[in-house]
């Protein structure tokens, strides 16, 4: 982490190196002595540089001034570290406001009330910061995306579902009588994709099913998909598209943890209420409108080391993370439970999200000389392949376990195999061996609407649908994200039988207690079921 | 004190000794020819003088100041202009844009400050257009001066290339065969006109020519090399009339040095 | 080229009039009537016609070129994002530091450049591309890793609209610098050096100077295209700036027009809105009869090469060649395809 | 790092570098004959690699006809290359060849995500043991061996071709002096073609000995994996000698492998692309005629 001063250095230099040659440019026969000229010029440049965006900004100004007038505090604010995306990206909506027509007061009162205090509850480091940056915002948020609505319409705009004006009942955007609008983001393309036949296929299963139960007080769900490229810059636009052009009530996100992260960030600023399976806890605490519908992989870390101790009875443990920061919290909690467990951590590495197959080879190598029985893995499905597999070409096969959503589909046994062996993973879903005896709803519905037997992905996604279609059941006939908000915050229970059970409050967003243990079965290319709903061993 | 003074100079190309030992002087206002049969190392010279090549010995005085060491831009600021056997002018630029490049060091501003759109360097550019369409005029290429210069004929290319040389505001000027691809009549023009520029802007001139007339014509004093070595100087006539001359020439040129010597 | 004969009449200069009038409203007034998401894809071609014109300044006036230019962007990208959110500094600090830091990094490139041309310098720059990709960007402390870093807009210019106007302006900026440049003693040198060194020296030009002060330009328009792409997506991430975007960035450019200032605006504008475009077409993707679906994502990379190898087999003038008779005609001069054919071709000669 | 380390490193720096020596190859030879950058070099490989999965993994054509017929693509595709871009841009500077080139191989990836998906694919490995024979207790799968035996029999093959034969002879003529073996009555354009397809296979032969050691392959992999270090073997040699190609892949391979695995790099991500770009530069700067190549 380069410090102020040496930035400062660094500028210094910089300055120094471009006059000295620009200098050199102006020097020869012209009357114009270099030395006097070229800072003095260099001056005019950054000069004339500013100038230039003065005039943009007085010529492109739209109207508030007030909205604008707010922001040059917000945003040294939210400078340092974790909180600088909130006040950063807090100026979007605080706009969006701007150029809406004055819209519903009275939802953006209650919205900013109901969010704030949550906001405030949850004392983490960046929850503590929030409440004074954020609640403005939250507030602003709401009618934000209304105004998103109006710009929509602006000529040649395609929303085909105009949203209707907040009225005082609460925010409806994406709702109305007959429908409601969820949008979902997943990686389709980039560099640890689902495949996209499957993941069509299974979006909407549950929903269908649901529809011709008569769907939720008469509503049924139309879900609008994005796919995210499995890059967060990415993930943030879609998301932005779901929300201002798509108009659509919630927000879920499947897969990625970097790209969840992203997009709930943003969700948070324009007060759409986020759910995903559990990721990294880092990044998302204070977050006023997230909700994980899964453990977080701290949540699973007592899980798995006591499967280590109990089950396997191996003592030397290898850590490989992918190289992110919002990971560390993970690493660390994985270090300090293994070795109060008595575990031997031999080795402690992060790899990057595109490692290259030769760093992947000397990753494998220096596992196997670490000599761990077993690796804790959290890495995206392709570099545990990989890595697996140019282990095995390495003639080692530890056990591979971690925390999971994508790591248990049968997809990575299916490449994998036989190179992870009986690799085991906790995942929010089970696999299909058990999925008849837990909810029979699925396959059968799977196999009216896609005339074959369903695959985990579909069921990943029909277990997800489930949470959030009881979600909205609980919400009641009058749905609003106010509404909504409420039942989730309530404290009440939402069991679906193929995700864990989750209950949320004010505080409490990472509200599941228990996930599905998965082993990989190299000899059917397929993940079993081998523990349900289990809190630990 | 002369304008241009090489002391000995000899340069080698790995195994081929392209210059040895030439040695040449060029006082204020002289017209100095170089002659030679083709590979004599006039060029070569040229390119010592003008600052291409570094000589492994020998110096290069100009205007009583060593420059051996300077580059070539260095050179044409203190300077000395230079045109070139095959053109040197930008083929892609216009008439005009050539004689405004060749101006570089005339402009009194910096890049940057041009770069910037200062009020000043708008002033310059038109101080600099006027002066390019000035020479044009002296040279005869108003009517040229918005066309590209790629297409021109090689008579007109070579007149345009003075004036860019001209341009640079020389004291000395190197012109490298600046009328081969020109008839005897034409050839003598320029010669005409080169006996007058000399004089409006007053220059030095050293000039690689084959056309042994023109030397006639306009040289005060000539240089012939052979095999990159000063073989003979003095006056035009006096080295025309030098039998070591007529040998080195005897082959490719003797018959065309005979007839000149019938003329 | 001053369109020379016969001036056109008042009918005439209102015809012109009227036409950069609807450019004018095209290019103003339209953005303010579009959802936020719009906007932002406008504002991206504000961006990358920045970029396009930063890549000119090598590829066409040096002729020096650059296949690792998303480094040099993205080096501006991830200075920026971490000057604002790091380091806590105000937009314009950030936009500066990009300027200076992509100046100096393109500065040490064209030292190698000096040394080494050509093919090989290409080399050089590809490899330097895929080098910041892989190593660079990945750099924790400094962009965030996989992560990314978050770039949030400046406080006067937080809404959508805003920023596009903003970047407009610094567009409009580039553009005066660039006209200027080649206008004055600068850009004579750089074209006689990209020609002919020899005779750019005789001219008085100081080939070397010359040559590291276009990379610099270059350098430092990079850098502000690279710092006003984080803030535009507010967050700024590695993946963005990968090979696939290297080699979109040199064919905007050269299916442009090198050395022809509209001709690579339209063709940077064209490249970062072709995907907008298609997905207004065929919403969702164009269903290729026995073939998959096409996304808007690839659609760029998909026609761009084509667009490429058609551009360099036919039209070396790329799109600025063909725009020629109308830009002569704005200018006051007749609407003829009159000297369009430029023979030479348009892609840097390599330096012996 | 120990010695014991080291020389895991050394080899597999070795095996790798036998992979980009095969890139390098194909690069030398069409540089020698048309004095062309070819940046499509590496996709050709990458075609050859997806027509094999299609007919073998999909349709479940048998091994060795699926291979014939994906080296067979990849020459095709080199040819069409050489016969659409090279031959109408014949008197453009080669810079312009160059980009074209890169053009040509951003079609085929594009191509390859927008029909072959975006996401990677895994195969089984195509033959034998993973652990054949234990080097500094790096283990040696038959198909790394087999690489290394391909690429000692490629060199042989083209050593020999190259002295003995008439074609080869006319090919180091053309590219010392194009126009007198022109007048000697030796078509240039043949020839050319010739070389191109030759490229189009050795690609070819890349790719699928590339996919099936790392068992992956994804849209543009031989051109993200191999072309730099590629390109950098073959500068190394000189950019126009046939063994200095080989030689410069190796070396290329183990240079990154120890600075992939020496503790010194590990402050750095993706230190392998950094020490190729590192030697590319200091040997252009330092030795431009490359390792082998006579001041």
């Amino acid at each position: 982490m380069t410090g102020r001063s040496s930035k400062v250095a660094v500028a210094r230099g910089a300055a120094v190196a471009l006059v000295l040659l620009l200098a050199a440019a102006c020097g020869q026969k012209s009357n114009v002595g270099p030395d006097a000229a070229a800072p003095a010029s260099a001056g005019q440049g950054g000069a004339g540089g500013a100038a230039a965006a003065g005039q943009a900004g007085s010529g492109g100004g739209g109207p508030d001034a007030v909205g604008a007038g707010s922001r040059p505090d917000a945003a040294p604010s939210g400078a340092p570290g974790g909180a600088a995306p909130v006040g950063g990206s807090a100026s979007s909506p605080g706009s969006g406001g701007s150029t809406s027509p004055a819209s519903g007061p009275g939802s953006a009162a209650s919205g900013g009330g109901s969010t704030g205090s949550a906001a405030g509850a949850a004392g983490s480091a960046a929850g503590s910061g929030a409440p004074t940056g954020r609640s403005p915002e939250s507030a602003g948020a709401p009618s934000g995306s209304a105004a998103g609505a109006g710009a929509g319409h602006g000529p040649g705009a395609t929303a085909p579902m105009p949203a209707p004006p907040a009225s005082g009942a609460g925010d409806r955007t994406g709702v109305t009588d007959t429908k409601i609008r969820i949008g979902i983001h997943a990686p389709i393309t980039g560099a640890a994709p689902f495949p996209q036949s499957a993941f069509d296929k299974g979006k909407d299963v549950y929903w269908k099913y649901l529809a011709e139960k008569g769907g939720i007080f008469g509503r049924n769900v139309e879900i609008v998909f994005r796919d995210d490229q499995f890059n967060p810059s990415r993930a943030v636009q879609v998301c932005r598209e779901m929300v201002e052009q798509e108009h659509v009530f919630i927000l879920m996100g499947a897969a990625g943890s970097e790209q969840i992260t992203a997009c709930a960030r943003y969700a948070d600023t324009m007060g759409v209420p986020y759910l995903s399976a559990g990721v990294n806890e880092d990044g998302l605490t204070g977050l006023s409108s997230y909700y994980a519908t899964s453990q977080t992989y701290v949540q699973q870390t007592p899980v798995l080391v006591s499967y280590i101790v109990n089950k396997l009875h191996k003592t030397k443990i290898a850590i490989v993370l992918n190289n992110t920061p919002a990971l560390n919290e993970t690493q660390q909690s994985v270090t300090k439970l293994a070795e109060a467990a008595g575990l031997d951590v031999v080795r402690n590495s992060r790899i990057g999200k595109n490692a290259t197959d030769s760093e992947l080879l000397s990753e494998a190598n220096a596992l196997r000389m670490s000599g761990a029985e077993v690796v804790y893995l959290l890495t995206s499905p392709v570099n545990f392949v990989k890595l697996a597999t140019n282990a095995q070409a390495q003639a080692y096969s530890p056990v591979y376990l971690g925390p999971g959503i994508t790591n248990g589909l049968n997809i990575v046994a299916e490449a994998g195999c036989p190179a992870i062996g009986q690799a085991k993973f906790l995942s929010p879903f089970p696999q299909l061996d058990v999925i008849d005896k837990l909810d029979p709803d699925y396959q059968k519905s799977y196999e009216k609407y896609n005339g074959q037997k369903g695959d985990d992905i579909g069921l990943a996604e029909w277990g997800l649908s489930k949470v959030i279609g009881a979600m909205l059941q609980a919400a009641g006939k009058d749905l609003s994200r106010q509404s909504f908000v409420a039942a989730l915050q309530s404290g009440r229970q939402f069991n679906t039988n193929v995700y864990p059970v989750v209950s949320y409050s004010g505080s409490i967003r990472f509200g599941a207690k228990s996930s599905h243990l998965l082993e990989a079965d190299c000899n059917s290319r397929t993940f079993k079921t081998i523990a349900e709903f289990t809190t630990g061993f | 004190m002369s304008v241009l003074e090489v002391q000995r100079c000899s340069i080698r190309f790995g195994g081929v000794q392209a210059a040895r030992d030439v040695s040449l002087k060029a006082g204020e206002w002289e017209i100095v020819g170089v002659i030679g049969p083709n590979g004599a190392g006039k060029t070569t010279t040229f390119d010592i003088i003008s600052g291409f090549y570094r000589p492994d010995e020998g110096r290069v005085w100009f205007k009583g100041r060593d420059v051996t060491g300077l580059g070539v831009h260095e050179r044409t600021a203190l300077g000395m202009g230079r045109t070139f056997q095959n053109v040197g002018l930008v083929k892609g630029s216009t008439v005009r844009e050539n004689l405004l490049t060749a101006q570089h060091l005339e402009a009194g501003y910096c890049a940057l400050a041009g770069m910037l759109g200062l009020p000043s360097t708008f002033a310059a550019e038109r101080r600099l257009r006027a002066r390019a369409e000035a020479l044009a005029g002296i040279l005869g290429l108003t009517e040229l001066l918005d066309t590209r210069v790629a297409g021109l004929p090689y008579g007109v290319l070579k007149r345009v290339e003075l004036g860019a040389v001209l341009a640079t505001d020389p004291d000395l000027l190197l012109l490298d065969e600046p009328t081969s691809g020109m008839g005897p009549e034409e050839a003598h023009a320029f010669g005409a006109m080169l006996l007058e520029l000399r004089f409006e802007f007053d220059l030095t001139v050293v000039m690689i020519e084959h056309h042994v007339p023109l030397v006639a014509q306009v040289c005060d004093y000539v240089y012939c090399l052979n095999f990159g070595e000063l073989l003979a100087e003095g006056r035009p006539e006096e080295v025309r009339a030098n039998p070591e001359v007529i040998r080195a020439y005897l082959g490719q040129e003797a018959e065309e040095v005979l007839q000149e010597g019938a003329s | 080229m001053n369109g020379n004969g016969d001036r056109p009449g008042p009918a005439g200069w209102a015809a012109r009039g009227a036409v950069l009038a609807a450019v004018a409203a095209l290019v103003l007034a339209v953005p303010a009537f579009r959802g936020n998401v719009e906007v932002h894809v406008f504002t991206q071609a504000a961006i990358y016609a920045v970029i396009g014109l930063s890549l000119n300044v090598l590829l066409g006036y040096t002729g020096q070129i650059s296949l690792g230019h998303q480094a040099f962007v993205g080096i501006g990208a991830f200075t920026a994002a971490y000057m604002v959110s790091r380091q806590g500094q105000p937009f314009v600090a950030g936009i500066v530091m990009a300027m200076v830091v992509g100046g100096l990094q393109a500065l040490v490139l064209g030292a190698v450049s000096l040394r080494v041309t050509g093919l090989y310098f290409a080399l050089v720059t590809l490899a330097y591309g895929t080098m910041a990709e892989e190593s660079l960007f990945n750099i924790q402390s400094l962009t965030g890793g996989s992560a990314g870093q978050p770039a949030p807009k400046p406080a006067w210019f937080s809404t959508d609209l805003r920023y596009y106007y903003l970047c407009l302006a610094f567009l409009a900026a580039v553009i005066w610098i660039d006209w200027r440049l080649m206008r004055t003693k600068g850009g004579r040198a750089l074209l006689a050096v990209r020609e002919n060194p020899k005779v750019a020296a005789t001219n008085g030009v100081d080939v070397k100077v010359y040559t590291l002060m276009a990379f610099v330009v270059a350098g430092v328009f990079a850098g502000l295209g690279g710092a006003l792409l984080a803030h535009n997506d507010t967050f700024v991430v590695r993946d963005l700036f990968d090979f696939q975007l290297a080699l979109v960035f040199v064919i905007m450019t050269v299916v442009g027009g090198l050395r022809n200032r509209t001709g690579v605006v339209l063709g940077s504008a064209f490249f970062s809105l072709v995907g907008y475009f298609f997905d207004k077409l065929f919403k969702g993707g164009l269903a290729v009869p026995g073939l998959k679906v096409l996304p808007k994502e690839y659609v760029p990379i998909v026609i761009g090469p084509v667009l490429l190898l058609y551009t360099l087999t036919r039209h070396p003038g790329g799109v600025g060649e063909q725009i020629r008779p109308l830009q002569r005609w704005l200018r006051g001069g007749r609407f003829t395809f009159r000297d369009t054919s430029e023979s030479e071709v348009r892609v840097s000669d390599v330096r012996a | 790092m120990s010695a014991h380390l080291l020389a895991q490193a050394v080899v597999i720096g070795v095996i790798t570098g036998a992979g980009y020596g095969l890139v390098a190859l194909g690069l030398v030879l069409v540089h020698k004959s048309s004095g062309v950058f070819n940046f499509a070099q590496g996709e050709f490989g990458t075609v050859a690699v997806y027509t094999l999965y299609r007919l073998h993994d999909r349709i479940g054509v048998p091994l060795l006809p699926a291979m014939v017929v994906g080296l067979a693509a990849s020459m095709a595709m080199a040819l069409a290359t050489e016969r659409l871009v090279v031959r109408r841009l014949f008197d453009a500077p080669r810079v312009t060849l160059l980009v074209a080139t890169a053009g040509v191989a951003l079609l085929a990836i594009s191509l390859e995500l927008w029909l072959g998906e975006a996401r990677l694919r895994f195969i089984q490995p195509a033959l034998g043991r993973l652990d054949r024979l234990s080097l500094f207790g790096v283990q040696v799968s038959d198909q790394r061996i087999l690489i290394l035996g391909v690429l000692a029999v490629l060199a042989v093959l083209l050593g020999l071709f190259f002295s003995r034969t008439n074609r080869g002879l006319a090919i180091l003529a053309v590219s010392q002096e194009p126009v007198a073996t022109e007048l000697m009555g030796i078509s240039v354009r043949r020839l050319s073609s010739f070389i191109w397809g030759l490229a189009g296979l050795l690609a070819g032969i890349a790719g699928m000995l590339a996919a099936g050691d790392a068992r992956s392959f994804g849209p543009g992999f031989m051109t993200f994996n191999t072309l730099i270090p590629g390109f950098t073997a073959a500068v190394l040699g000189g950019m126009n000698s046939l063994p200095g190609a080989l030689v410069g892949g190796v070396v290329v391979g183990v240079a990154q492998s120890l600075a992939v695995s020496s503790s010194a790099f590990k402050a750095i991500p993706g230190p392998g692309s950094v020490m190729v770009f590192v030697l590319l530069v200091a040997v252009l700067t330092v030795r431009p005629q490359g390792l082998l190549g006579k001041a």
